[in-house]
């Protein structure tokens, strides 16, 4: 049972990480492979804040009548890494909408034979 | 205290998850903006009860994000639904 | 009761995840993602990261969605059905998972204070932080003082997908005649109430700017929810009167002001005599020192990530508007 | 103390059950506008009940600021959200369960004629 408590957490986050990497190679539309990479993104995001956790710890800022603290690295290594995950998600999307204007789709199986039409 | 908070944080999040089942299975798109749109602002809710329960209700400040970009992601759905096909 | 809690917020997101596989209509999905986010952040609220609750439901939640929606109203709302099987990624993701899950056994224990992560500099940040630094805030702290060429880092990546998107996309301005009408523009309702809030709002992203040394928040924060004000203005009452308010030249500008603050600030400490980005030389005070420096940077990622996401989203948002007259 | 504990408790406890009174109106009404009413309405209710049993906790500090500034936003945006949602529905051409039988009667009759 401890071991379970110990570890669910990490198990969670690795099935939501693999369901984000099946809609990345599976999906056929750009946009939703894109939402599927930002699933996975997130994951691996919850992966480094569940590490920086402390049982009995509380929010990183100081605070009277508080010893145990969080491990406040993770968060700052996150916290940018957001800001730029969106800011890579943008210039994906912004690609997306090129890729609709140059082959009219995007629809990954229907790019076949289209690249003549440039 | 502590007990009651934590009875009604449980109470929140069963109606978040009714809404979130609304929201994934809705017979038209505009319940389905109903059910995100009510998850939004239960979530509010369960952050400041939260924030109680665990004894720093300083970050308040995270529940006025929510309320907020809960109601600019509505805003926008609708704006940008409109461009798009009609109703199923 | 934290474990339960915990527990719930994780079985929600995998259902949500699950429903997104399964979900064709990709309106419903970018909604569904937006609710992912949301979840994503309460956990994090729930495992003490704040500062990340705080950014990922101000930038994955709002910023994230609303791009999405604008490139839907592009591309179409139907994912096709797919012509190939699946099994041959269902099995790549069953063996991937397998592998990871046996990698997790090996990891320390979930929340134990004994964990290796916790041994080396974390223990330095949380202690020595506050007498250091002086801020009760050590996420602010460690973002904004000791790594602080990392943070520089980031807002120029930052600056660097502005850059990108607006080569891609560019900004589409036509005269007033020529733009179509805001979607809500019988939404009367709507304009009075934007307009009451978004002056709260602006109130609201300067208090996370200059509160984030005490509290959650910061530079990162404060620019996108200020940006989020804006976005409210554009969506509802439409993007040439937005152009009007701030136009796109101005955020060019000011995204390159916000990174150049950022390193002058790093060229002036040089000057003092110290090393790039050493704040205990801005003053005669090492503490004062410090507090000058994080304030100015924090303004200048503010301004960076403000002027960055406001102008990827007049990018999008002018391109959804010149497709629909077409 | 004991007396504003027992206040906000049941202040607490009627929000909660407000909240999921309306989840549970979200799947047992017919059509989509009254689906809108059951939700938009307890909403706000909850809202309210909810800030104000936690806003008898606080000693009036920045928190109380706080939370205040809660209620005023959520009063303001959760009822305006739910009209504009409403009206883009009935722009976007959702009729309610009376016009649906309307037609369906109207239709009926056309084919007996």
């Amino acid at each position: 049972m401890n071991f379970i408590l110990d570890y669910y957490n990490y198990w969670i986050v690795v099935f939501l990480m693999m369901t984000g990497f099946y809609i990345v190679i599976s999906a056929n539309n750009l946009v939703k492979k894109i939402v599927g990479l930002n699933v996975f993104q997130t994951s691996v995001f919850m992966l480094y804040i569940s590490m920086g956790k402390v049982t009995g710890g509380t929010a990183p800022i100081v605070a009277e009548g508080v010893t145990q603290y969080s491990n406040p690295l993770p968060h700052v290594l996150i916290l940018t890494a957001i800001v730029v995950g969106v800011a890579t998600t943008a210039v994906g999307l912004a690609l997306i909408i090129r890729i609709k204007r140059a082959y009219g789709t995007v629809e990954e199986n229907e790019f076949d034979n289209k690249d003549d039409a440039i | 205290m502590t007990e009651i908070y934590a009875a009604i944080c449980i109470a929140i999040l069963v109606v978040m998850a009714i809404a979130l089942v609304r929201a994934s299975y809705a017979p038209t798109v505009y319940d389905r903006i109903l059910g995100v749109n009510m998850f939004g602002t239960k979530t509010v809710l369960f952050i400041a009860v939260t924030g109680y329960l665990m004894g720093r209700p300083e970050f308040l400040d995270i529940a006025i994000v929510y309320a907020l970009i809960n109601f600019i992601g509505m805003v926008a759905v609708l704006r940008f639904f409109e461009y798009t096909a009609p109703v199923e | 009761m934290a474990e339960l809690i915990d527990l719930v917020l994780l079985a929600m997101l995998a259902l949500t995840a699950l429903r997104i596989i399964f979900l064709k209509d990709l309106f419903a999905i970018v909604m569904l993602f937006g609710i992912y986010s949301f979840l994503s952040a309460l956990i994090f609220i729930n495992l003490d990261a704040v500062d990340v609750a705080f950014t990922e439901a101000s930038v994955g939640a709002g910023i994230s969605t609303v791009l999405m929606l604008g490139t839907l109203a592009l591309t179409g709302r139907k994912e096709k059905k797919s012509s190939r099987s699946s099994i041959l990624p269902l099995f790549v993701v069953c063996v991937t998972g397998a592998a990871l899950i046996y990698g997790t056994l090996d990891m320390p224990p979930f929340g134990h204070p004994d964990n290796p992560i916790h041994q080396h500099v974390a223990p330095r940040y949380i202690e020595e932080s506050p007498k250091e630094v002086g801020l009760p805030n050590m996420v602010t702290s460690v973002l904004a003082s000791y790594r602080g060429f990392d943070t520089f880092g980031e807002t120029v990546v930052v600056f660097a997908a502005a850059i990108g998107v607006l080569s891609l996309l560019g900004i589409r301005r036509r005269k007033d005649k020529d733009a179509p009408e805001s979607g809500l523009e019988t939404h009367h309702v709507l304009h009075v109430v934007a307009k009451v809030i978004i002056p709260l709002v602006i109130l609201f992203a300067l208090y996370v700017q200059f509160h984030g040394d005490f509290g959650p928040g910061g530079g990162f924060q404060a620019g996108v929810i200020g940006a989020a004000a804006f976005i409210l203005y554009a969506l509802v009452f439409g993007l040439p009167k937005s152009f009007a308010v701030v136009s796109p030249k101005i955020l060019q500008l000011m995204a390159s002001f916000g990174v150049l603050l950022y390193a002058s600030v790093g060229l002036y400490s040089m000057s003092k005599g110290g090393n790039f980005l050493d704040y205990n030389k801005l003053a005669a005070d090492p503490l004062a020192g410090q507090h000058y420096g994080i304030i100015i940077i924090e303004l200048g990622v503010g301004i960076t990530v403000f002027a960055v996401m406001l102008s990827i989203f007049y990018a999008f948002a002018s391109q959804a508007e010149r497709s629909n007259i077409q | 103390m004991f007396v504003l504990d027992i206040i906000s408790s049941i202040l607490l406890i009627a929000g909660v059950f407000f909240g999921l009174s309306g989840a549970v109106g979200l799947f047992k009404f017919p059509d989509f506008f009254t689906r809108v009413h059951a939700a938009s309405i307890t909403d706000s209710i909850a809202a309210i009940l909810i800030i104000g049993g936690l806003l008898l906790q606080t000693s009036f500090d920045l928190n109380t600021a706080k939370l205040l500034f809660i209620l005023a936003f959520l009063m303001i945006t959760s009822p305006t959200a739910s009209h504009a949602l409403a009206k883009s529905a009935r722009h976007g051409g959702l009729l309610t369960l009376a016009e649906v039988k309307e037609e369906k009667e109207e239709k009926q009759q056309e084919q007996s004629h």
